[in-house]
């Protein structure tokens, strides 16, 4: 296979109706819509992006989106593409990709977790960190972690002086 | 001799009663941090395994929503508690990138020499892993006096023995000190005498052979497809390195063939920890050799009060224990809008502990641990 | 809300056979190996040939129910919480806690994680607490010796608060484990998803 | 009366040598570690302490296992000559040492299943497994032993010794003693041969369940243990020893050989222990039988 660069990486993108940006010589960013960024995701692994290194949400809570972000490289292009999809944050439900890697699993019930995003397809979305949790997923951006710590803990900024 | 042909629980494994819960970790002798794994036995074979992780979760990306870009610092470097520098330099890569400054010269240097320092601690500490899992204390002891070696000279360097915070965006806190890197060369030549010690101890030992052979094979393909990363994907045979693919720091500047090797399995990730601890002594000396002369910070103006425009970037770096990412979005204040930290020890510790345990005995459980190189608190945050 | 008069009653009454007995419990301090967070990575050099903690007779042991001392080592989450005093309440009498650094006092830097007990005295007493993140080995040595002086003098007696005291760290622990309900107002935003039909993509 | 003075005396003088021999032991396996250790006293003092403490018991056979270890190790050592000193007299005590020692495990094993822990338990199968591992080749020693000297007295074949070093029977049957000494190191469970133990597999094993007192015992057991098994293979193969002092100072070289194998292997998986107890300590011992046959 050829080695791809950024540039052509891109064309290629656009050609199949996805907008990218270039963020340095060896990184670009891609939106996705979450109609159909799975067969997206399913053809950069064909051409050689092999590496899911994590998938993380992002909370744009003024645009009441929340954005899931699959980091994908190639070790043959040695490219790595940050892959962005963007859901209403009233319905948070988004497709699965363990088809596509296994470790897709993990991070799939991680995200499930801090952001309460459902992944449909996903046998197993239970919590893997938190116990007795009732509260808001805590990485929303309307979780205020300090208000539940003085709640819970009774933790005092500043330690309580001043 | 098979003693598995013909034993109890082999035949016991159809019966549902004789399965029972073992809890392996958290507070177990061989677990490596606070981490556990639920283990579903039958006589000494597990059956399924389940993790148990969570005890280490500190929410750290909630908290460095909360903190200023500055202030973060002193978060980034306890994500990972045994090789805390790779994730100051991933944190700082991805604001620099964010904010297009490129740093001097002389400080990419000096966060060269402090990323290989730091991976030397981690990989005397897997040495000592390695002995301590197969009930082997002598070479523990060994190496965790000679990590001491390095842990003073970073005391010298940055004022901090285990967490340094000595990388700060747009280079690094201060020079190093009058003397510094002479010593650090002295010390450089006492840890690599000390290596046919650990050969003959350790690396060679028949019963440590035999312990670790065939021990949690990984295949070449599965290695790339399943997102591990480092000296284990690199002794499943694949030629991947942070360091050589997406180059950073000082590391263009150096010159260093990626070590790779067949095996596989826990013997071969053994012996690249041996093979890439001698490399990153040699790459050391080239560095203190190489660094050039002049600042060693931008001028950012005042830190505390640091603004980053809008932007995002994923920075990565090569730690001991693979690769350490940092998606960082800011919004244009003085807080990060989001940092995703991506821990190099994931799919070992969840994917591959569901592919490997089940077919092991309660024996090789520890061993496989300090094998994959698992650091809990970097997928639990 | 401690009852210091009746400790130091019964502190009297077996004066001379403890002087004695404590010289020993001092000489042979077993620290249970558990690592409940990143400031056990000052304890291998601690243990290990430079600093050596084995000459003071103190050494890891692999059971609660063989050790004296339970090292907190550093911050605790709820889960760990939760195994901590699971393993205090298995370690036979006498028993003492030293806590590591200051996310132990106050919450350190993890004060506001929603994650994070702030102050670890208030479910488990706590004999020495070393400031410091993390502490250095030397600190943890200092501390291991001062508690060698403290049980010489019979002083180290957080274990009897413990029991005189249950209810209130009962109190405490079940604030965390009990089954509660949402803490904060916001938890009434979450959204539940219905699985639709032909989930499957 | 003299008899139970004397069974008294006998085990008091076996736990202290034990417990210095640990404690020997500790240290030099610092030095190895490059380190200083505790002082070879450190073991009497963990001791006490342990005696001092709150000890969980689960039910009467636990109370009971764990005395029955103890004095199964003890009742071995009355039957084996020190420097000429012995509690019983007997002449085929071979037979009855061989019997005895098993005591010490099943004691052990006993206790600890009562506990129902399943690491302890997992420890204890272990440990009985790892028995089967050493007694085969042990005891084929000791046959050759007793075909040599015609008799399964202990006395006997340590009188058989007495004159000069050259009479010592590590000269005799050289195959047999390096056997034996593998043996040994399995018997002491030290490595490579201490999967019964195994902190970072099993959590300590049998041991995992043992609080205070009876923790006490266990190290008490482990004291005995290796004093009656240095004993054995000093009285078998080193001519027992002229006084107490010689015999003890013999009885700390064997000690000390294991100790630095201990610290020079990692440990052996149960199945692999056996496996090479079965092969090359069992191969030499034929060896050496098939030899002096010859």
């Amino acid at each position: 296979m050829n080695r791809i660069t950024v540039e052509t990486l891109l064309q290629d993108l656009a050609s199949r109706g996805l907008n990218g940006e270039k963020i340095s010589e060896q990184q670009i960013k891609v939106f996705a819509s979450k109609d159909n960024f799975v067969n997206h995701l399913h053809y950069l692994q064909t051409i050689g992006f092999e590496h899911l290194a994590n998938i993380n949400g992002v909370d744009y809570i003024a645009e009441n989106e929340f954005e899931v972000v699959y980091q994908v490289y190639s070790y043959e292009h040695k490219i790595h593409i940050v892959f962005k999809v963007r859901i209403p944050r009233e319905k948070p439900v988004i497709l699965t990709v363990v088809t596509l890697w296994e470790q897709a699993q993990f991070y799939e019930q991680e995200v499930h977790e801090f952001y309460g995003i459902y992944f449909e397809g996903n046998k197993d979305l239970s919590h893997l960190f938190l116990e007795n949790w009732n509260d808001l997923p805590p990485l929303r951006k309307d979780f205020n972690t300090e208000e539940f710590s003085e709640k819970l803990f009774g933790s005092k900024r500043h330690g309580g002086g001043k | 001799m098979n003693f598995n042909s013909y034993s109890l629980t082999k035949i016991a494994k159809e019966d549902k009663d004789t399965t029972y819960d073992l809890f392996f970790g958290p507070n177990h002798p061989g677990m490596h941090g606070n981490f556990g794994y639920v283990l579903d036995m039958v006589g000494t074979e597990i059956n399924s395994v389940r993790p148990n992780a969570g005890q280490l979760h500190r929410g750290f990306e909630k908290l460095m929503e909360q903190r200023g870009w500055v202030q973060n610092l002193t978060l980034v470097p306890r994500i990972c508690v045994m090789d805390p520098d790779p994730n100051e330099v991933a944190y700082c890569m991805s604001v620099e990138r964010i904010m297009g400054v490129e740093i001097p010269e002389r400080a990419k240097y000096l966060r060269t020499i402090t990323l290989e320092m730091s991976r030397l601690t981690a990989y005397l500490l897997a040495i000592g892993g390695f002995g301590g899992t197969l009930g082997h204390y002598t070479p523990t002891h060994w190496s965790t006096a000679d990590r001491d070696l390095i842990m003073d000279m970073f005391e010298w360097l940055t004022g901090g023995r285990v967490y340094h915070i000595y990388n700060i965006p747009g280079g690094v806190r201060s020079d190093a000190p009058e003397g510094f890197f002479d010593k650090l060369l002295e010390v450089m030549d006492a840890l690599e005498a000390r290596l046919p010690d650990y050969d003959s101890i350790l690396f060679e030992n028949p019963i440590v052979h035999k312990r670790l052979k065939g021990l949690g094979y990984v295949s070449k393909e599965d290695a790339r497809k399943t997102g591990l990363s480092g000296p284990n994907l690199r002794a499943s045979g694949n030629a991947y390195d942070v360091r050589k693919d997406v180059p950073y720091a000082a590391y263009p500047y150096l010159d260093f063939e990626i070590i790779t090797q067949e095996g596989g399995d826990a013997l071969t990730r053994a012996l690249q920890i041996r093979l890439e601890y001698e490399q990153t002594i040699n790459l050391i000396r080239q560095a203190v050799k190489k660094i050039p002369e002049g600042d060693v910070r931008l001028n950012l103006g005042l830190l505390g009060n640091l603004k980053v425009q809008a932007g995002e970037a994923y920075e990565k770096v090569e730690s001991s224990k693979g690769e350490f990412g940092y998606y960082i979005v800011s919004d244009g204040g003085t807080k990060p809008y989001r940092v995703s930290v991506r821990g190099p020890s994931l799919p070992a510790g969840f994917l591959w502990a569901q592919k490997h345990l089940p077919t092991m005995k309660i024996d090789d459980v520890a061993a496989w641990m300090g094998s994959l190189s698992i650091c809990p608190p970097d997928f639990d945050k | 809300m401690f009852n210091i008069n009746s400790l130091e009653q019964q502190d009297n009454q077996d004066k001379l056979w403890d002087k004695v007995i404590n010289y020993f419990r001092k000489r042979s301090l077993w620290m249970l190996h558990y690592c409940t967070g990143c400031g056990a990575m000052e304890l291998p050099p601690v243990m290990t040939s430079r600093w050596d903690m084995e000459r003071f007779g103190i050494g890891p042991m692999a059971t609660p129910r063989q050790a004296d001392i339970l090292l907190i080592t550093g911050y605790s989450s709820v889960r760990t919480m939760k195994r901590i005093i699971r393993t205090y309440e298995q370690m036979p009498e006498p028993k003492w806690v030293l806590a590591f650094g200051s996310c132990t006092v106050n919450g350190g830097m993890y004060w506001d994680s929603y994650n994070v007990i702030n102050n670890l005295g208030e479910y488990i007493p706590v004999d020495i607490t070393i400031a410091g993140c993390m502490p250095r080995p030397e600190a943890i040595l200092d501390s291991m010796l001062k508690l060698m002086d403290m049980i010489q003098a019979g002083e180290a007696k957080a274990f009897r608060k413990y029991k005189e005291n249950y209810a209130y760290y009962k109190a405490n622990q079940d604030r965390l484990f009990m089954e509660r309900g949402p803490v904060l107002e916001s938890a009434a935003l979450r959204y539940v998803h219905e699985e639709t039909e032909g989930g499957e993509a | 009366m003299m008899t139970v003075f004397n069974i008294i005396l006998y085990s008091l003088f076996a736990i202290l040598v034990g417990l210095i021999f640990l404690g020997i032991g500790r240290k030099v396996a610092a030095r190895v570690h490059l380190r200083y250790g505790p002082p070879f006293y450190q073991s009497i003092i963990d001791v006490i302490k342990l005696m001092s403490r709150e000890s969980i018991t689960h039910n009467f056979v636990m109370d009971l296992g764990m005395v029955m270890a103890l004095t199964g190790l003890i009742g071995t050592m009355l039957y084996i000559p020190i420097a000429g000193h012995i509690a019983f007299e007997s002449n085929t005590n071979i037979i009855v040492i061989m019997y005895l020692m098993a005591i010490g495990h099943l004691g052990m094993a006993m206790a600890v299943s009562a506990s129902g822990n399943p690491y302890a338990n997992i420890g204890v199968s272990r440990a009985l497994t790892m028995m089967l591992g050493y007694e085969v080749p042990f005891f084929t020693v000791m046959l050759g032993l007793i075909i040599y000297n015609q008799s399964s007295s202990v006395m006997v074949i340590n009188l058989a010794q007495a004159g000069s070093i050259w009479n010592w029977n590590i000269w005799q049957m050289p195959i047999g003693f390096i056997a034996a000494e593998m043996a040994l190191q399995a018997m002491m469970g030290e490595k490579p041969f201490d999967a019964m133990i195994a902190p970072a597999e099993i959590a300590s094993g049998p041991m995992v369940e043992l609080s205070g007192r009876y923790l006490g015992l266990g190290f008490l057991t482990k004291a005995v243990g290796v004093f009656v098994e240095t004993a054995l293979i000093v009285n078998f193969f080193f001519g027992g020893g002229t006084s107490v002092i010689t015999f003890v100072i013999k009885q700390l070289e064997v000690f000390l050989i294991a100790v630095i194998f201990d610290n020079i292997f990692p440990r052996y998986k149960i199945e692999q222990a056996v496996k090479f107890l079965w092969i090359f300590p069992m191969g030499l011992a034929v060896i050496q039988l098939i030899l002096l046959a010859i």
